[in-house]
């Protein structure tokens, strides 16, 4: 399986997110934001941090990278497609994933080691989890609070559209605690922690990560 | 407009020239005009004043900072030494590291948020210069009181503007420092310490070689930054209106850095690269000319052709702009197409500013007329050194004599309690989350030890596990009662920090924060503390490799306590086996190392407890550092540590309760033999560290510290099931001093975590 | 030469966690009576040449696409020639 | 009651690299002829009553202190009754 990771200017994960992928057992292919070529990867992730600086709004100007085009293509066609953090940013900037990421409540970058809850495992990139099954991985961010408007919410919510719940602690202010969503079918997932920190019990609190990115092999596997 | 040309100045050699504005003394400006031959043009001006500051050519310290080299240690690991950009130390398998630590103290007194911020930028760079990656950052900082006002409007600045521009250049955070003290109030400190890493083959030096070679500037565009002071000069040359205004203050862009880190990265792994410099303080002037000096020994610049973000800017102003993210890069003719082509994949700005040739000279044109034609080594190189006159305070003998032992101290199993828990959420030793938790600390993916553990460590080998830990330190009251000891002591527990990590202690970084030069008393602190370190340094056997030095941190007469902060980098060849602040399962055994004296002097217990600074600091004993050290580094090695924590600041207490916290597991302790409560729980004395032992290991570690002669007190035991006979629910971890008192870790944690969030809500 | 100003304001029903933070602080500061504060982005964009026909539809749509997001946010915008 | 509408930008000398980047992104999605921009921030403070006398001179001051930095910052402030 080959896992595509795009790099924008100022993207700051792309190197863990390849190094996670590799873990899982696929190779990690590069993908530059100014080429529309997706290199016929089986699926893409867009990494965390601060591409073009977060200047404007976190991912708006990512948004009309060539890349971006030929993906949002993709994604509609079916691709996997996990964003983390900048990525889940860069999804809804796109729309394809509802509402938006702003400044978090506290006002302050917060780094922690956060629980989750993970809430769906219809998605292609959740499947290896129980339902219900509680992870701790990193979260980081300045712009994690998930907003949408009630009815978004309440549809996100009745399509079981949430993929992952923060427990113990809202970091952010999210809306309805609400960690990651992902689109009606199931393909394009946003998560605003970082599964790809997760992954080595070396470097991470846990190796809880790992399981979006075996998931996403495994619904592959399975589709062909 | 007019523009002070060099025919100008031969011409007009009578012209008086604003040289004291500029800070140049009467005898500084006669020895330019010696020199030139003739006056200085207004550019040159410019240039040598700059260049001659104190913070650019370290006329004051310089004949202290020698003894580094001259006591330098015998060592195989130095690479490149004192005198380049960073130090370079080879760390085995192909692999060098560099680091360094830089203060941005006044900036950030100023305006915190973009101060703190371009201080992170700059050090970044430095490292970078040097070929390295960029690996990890750390931040040692010094408020005032917390509770001060002003204390409130820095400290949230400069924490969101340190972890503002590392989280968006993607650089780890694994450590510093947060103390506070009266004397910060008003003078702040800001250190910050970047460490990067590079194979050996890839080192790159700041020599502008091979004549014919183009001098390429690159990265953001020049504003008018930073020259305040050069407007004297600047207005001369505005016929009318004069020149439009100039920021005192310097933005951050840390996105533009970070393209500038990868274009770099790019086009020195692409061989397309001579030498490179950094652009920091005093900008072009000192890239061109440490470049030109360094190298063939002459450069012609036209500086017109720098790309501006400011037209109106005057060529004087351009000389000495700070504007930031911006780097130097001698490149062969036929190597420019590529390199500007990687420049542009980055969205680099690069431009060819000049040329390198032999001729001994550094010229700069401007629109076709020659404004700068100079030696560059007299510019960079040789600029004035000062002898200046210190000697030891009157005040000195009287503040040692006021010894901590007349001080009340606590008796009764309350007392001791209640003391702990005081000190425990006292600012120094409360938790420094609300700090940490705003940087990033996992970016990179190499982050194998970060706050709150004793020091940061990185991976830089994933194939191998090869990896380096830093931590930093300076405990500045110790400085004040005892500027030599306290250098020492600095230098001692980074050393300590590192030993107990697992790592192998290599090299030493500094930033040496004091007040006035010109203050005799201040000057003497100084040459003190650069001895006691040049000392401490060839005992323990690591050497300097660089630093930088802060003058001039006081607010009218009153000095901040005397601050070397001291970085040491260790090496661990597997980062699997090394040892954190967790202790394992219960029946493990605690033990504390080394001897435990009355030692209070300027004590974390004097200071928060009674106000109280006098004394003598604890004794520095640096043959048993080494000791202590290897032993660490054995333990670590053989796996017979489960966990290790340095004794420092707050004494036993502090270290078990920070152990106990991490672990989220009780235990209970006593005191060793013949040792009272009160100066076991409390006391400060170097050269000590608690470690866990399990109990299949507990023989052959006490065995290879009695064969080395290293005190080793059994003192505790690990134990998760204490609650119920301490009259806790059970389940309820604690901490329980056999026969004196219980406390809950919860009611421990929540001491120890309010303290900061309380006070800057 | 066209100037053009573009205000950008997070929707009434999206929360805005800045403009309360400095709702709270104005009014620790004694400002009495404030009832509500809405912090917003505002971008000055400096144009060579009259902004119109093509152009001015493609800063229209720029506007409302790139400087705001739709979802959280609107936006006005007003042009000086 | 009244309206006051702060509008905060960063002093013209000082590199507002925000600006920057929206003036290179307004470059890519093909509007020609962009000379300069500027990203600033804009307060909306709504307040009970009319805004006058010491009132009005204290707003006029956390303007200048709070909401803007006056190290960086310029600001321009406009009342609406
Ligand atoms: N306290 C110090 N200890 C050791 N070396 C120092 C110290 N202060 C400055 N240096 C060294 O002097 C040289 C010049 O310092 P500096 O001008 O700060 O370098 P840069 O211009 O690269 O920032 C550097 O090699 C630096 O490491
Ligand atoms: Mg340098």
């Amino acid at each position: 399986m080959r896992i595509g990771v795009v790099t924008f200017p100022g993207t700051l994960d792309d190197q863990d997110a390849s190094r996670a992928v590799r873990v899982a057992g696929a190779e990690a292919v590069t993908l530059w934001h100014g080429d529309d070529d997706l290199k016929s990867v089986d699926a893409v992730v867009l990494p965390g941090g601060f591409s073009y600086g977060d200047y404007l709004r976190c991912g708006a100007i990512s948004r009309f990278a060539p890349v971006m085009r030929a993906l949002v293509d993709a994604a509609n066609g079916g691709l996997p497609v996990l964003g983390i953090c900048n990525g889940f940013q860069i999804l809804c900037e796109s729309h394809l994933l509802p509402g938006a990421l702003t400044r978090n409540d506290s006002l302050h970058f917060v780094c922690r080691d956060q629980r989750l809850r993970i809430e769906d495992t219809t998605s292609m990139w959740t499947r290896d989890y129980a339902p219900g099954q509680e992870i701790v991985i990193p979260l980081k961010n300045g712009e994690g609070c998930f907003v949408a408007n009630e009815t978004t919410l309440d549809e996100l919510e009745g399509e079981g559209r949430v993929i992952a719940r923060y427990v113990d602690v809202n970091p952010n202010g999210s809306r309805r605690d609400i960690a990651g969503i992902r689109n009606a079918r199931g393909n394009v997932v946003g998560l605003m922690p970082h599964p790809e920190h997760a992954v080595e019990p070396l470097t991470g609190p846990s190796t809880d990560g790992l399981g979006f990115f075996t998931s996403v092999l495994n619904s592959l596997v399975s589709a062909s | 407009m007019s523009i002070d040309t060099v025919q100008h100045a031969i011409d007009d050699p009578d012209h008086e020239q604003p040289y004291p504005e500029l800070g140049l003394k009467p005898d500084e400006y006669q020895r330019i005009r010696d020199i030139l031959g003739r006056r200085p043009t207004s550019s040159e001006l410019a240039m040598y004043s700059v260049m001659w500051s104190e913070h650019c050519s370290y006329k004051s310290s310089k004949v202290h900072l020698r003894q580094f080299g001259e006591k330098k240690p015998e060592t195989d690991a130095l690479l490149v030494g004192i005198g380049e950009n960073a130090g370079v130390v080879d760390i085995g398998e192909g692999w060098a590291v560099t680091f360094k630590v830089e203060s941005h103290n006044h900036p950030s007194y100023v305006e915190p948020y973009q101060g703190a911020a371009t201080g992170v930028g700059g050090i970044v760079r430095d490292i970078l210069s040097m070929g390295a990656r960029p690996l990890a950052v750390m931040d040692p900082l010094r408020f005032g009181p917390l509770d001060a006002p002003d204390t409130r409007r820095v400290l949230p600045g400069i924490v969101a503007g340190v972890g503002g521009y590392g989280n968006c250049l993607g650089l780890p955070n694994i450590g510093g420092e947060v103390v506070f003290d009266e004397t910060y109030l008003g003078n702040p400190l800001v250190n910050a310490l970047c460490v990067g890493a590079m194979r050996h083959e890839d080192i790159h030096l700041a020599s502008a070689k091979g004549v014919g070679n183009l001098v390429v500037l690159y990265g953001a565009r020049t504003g008018g930054d930073g020259i305040g002071g050069v407007s004297v000069l600047a207005s001369e040359t505005f016929d009318e209106g004069g020149p439009t205004k100039r920021p005192s203050v310097q933005v951050g862009d840390p996105f533009m850095e970070k393209l500038l880190i990868e274009a770099t990265l790019e086009v020195l792994h692409s061989g397309l690269v001579e030498g490179i410099q950094d652009l920091g303080g005093a900008g072009i002037s000192c890239a061109t000319s440490e470049l030109a000096s360094n190298g063939e020994g002459g450069m012609h610049v036209w500086l017109d052709r720098v790309l501006l973000r400011d037209p109106t800017l005057s060529p004087e102003e351009i000389l000495m702009s700070e504007s930031q993210e911006r780097m130097c890069a001698i490149v062969k003719p036929e190597n420019l197409a590529a390199f500007e082509a990687l420049c542009t994949k980055w969205d680099v700005e690069a431009i060819v500013i000049g040329e390198v040739n032999d001729s001994g000279r550094l010229t700069v044109d401007w629109h076709g007329e020659r404004i700068v034609d100079v030696p560059p080594r007299t510019v960079a190189h040789e600029g004035p050194v000062y002898e200046r006159p210190y000697h030891r305070p009157a005040w000195q003998d009287t503040l040692q004599g006021d010894a901590p032992s007349g001080l009340a101290r606590p008796t009764s199993p309350e007392e001791l309690r209640s003391t702990l828990i005081d000190l425990v959420g006292s600012p120094n030793l409360a938790s420094k989350s609300w700090v940490t938790s705003q940087y990033d600390r996992y970016v990179l993916g190499n982050t194998v030890l970060a706050q709150p553990e004793d020091v940061g460590m990185v991976r830089v080998d994933e194939e191998t596990g090869l990896g380096v830990a830093i931590s930093t330190d300076c405990n500045g009251r110790f400085a004040k009662l005892d500027p030599y000891a306290g250098a020492q002591l600095a230098l001692a527990e980074s050393y300590r920090n590192v030993a107990a990590s697992g790592a192998v202690p290599l090299a030493v970084t500094n930033c040496l924060n004091f007040g006035s030069p010109e203050d005799p008393e201040v000057m003497w602190q100084f040459a003190e503390a650069t001895r006691g370190l040049a000392d401490g340094c060839l005992a323990l056997g690591i050497p300097v490799t660089g630093g930088n030095v802060s003058f001039y941190n006081q607010t009218g007469d009153t000095a901040i306590l005397p601050t070397p902060v001291v970085g040491v980098l260790g090496v661990i060849d597997d980062v699997d086996r090394r040892t954190p602040m967790v202790w394992g399962p219960d029946g493990e055994l605690i033990y504390l190392l080394g001897d435990t004296r009355d030692e209070f002097g300027g004590s974390e217990w004097a200071h928060h407890v009674h106000g109280h600074l006098g004394g003598l600091p604890p004794a520095v004993d640096l043959d048993r550092e080494r000791l202590l050290g290897e032993i660490l580094v054995a333990g670590s090695r053989d796996g017979m540590l489960t966990a290790a924590h340095d004794v420092s600041d707050g004494g036993v207490a502090q270290a078990l309760v920070e152990m106990a916290l991490r672990s989220g597991v009780g235990a209970r302790f006593w005191a060793p033999e013949g040792l009272d409560a009160f100066t076991f729980l409390f006391s400060e004395s170097a050269g000590r560290a608690i470690v866990v032992v399990p109990r299949s290991e507990e023989l052959r570690f006490t065995e290879m510290c009695a064969a080395r002669q290293l005190p080793a007190h059994r003192i505790g035991v690990v134990d998760s099931g204490l609650a119920a006979d301490a009259g806790f629910e059970p389940g309820t971890q604690v901490l329980q001093y056999t026969d004196v008192f219980t406390v809950p870790l919860s009611e421990l944690r929540e001491v120890h975590e309010r303290t900061l969030p309380e006070a800057l809500a | 030469m066209a100037r053009v100003v573009v205000d950008v304001m997070l929707k009434p029903e999206i929360l805005d966690p800045q403009g309360r933070a400095v709702q709270g602080a104005l009014g620790r500061l004694g400002l009495s009576g404030v009832k509500d504060v809405r912090q917003g982005k505002q971008f000055v964009i400096e144009l060579e040449g009259d902004l119109e026909g093509d152009r001015a539809a493609l800063m229209e749509q720029l506007a409302g696409e790139l400087l705001s997001n739709p979802v959280i946010e609107d936006f006005r915008m007003t042009v000086e020639q």
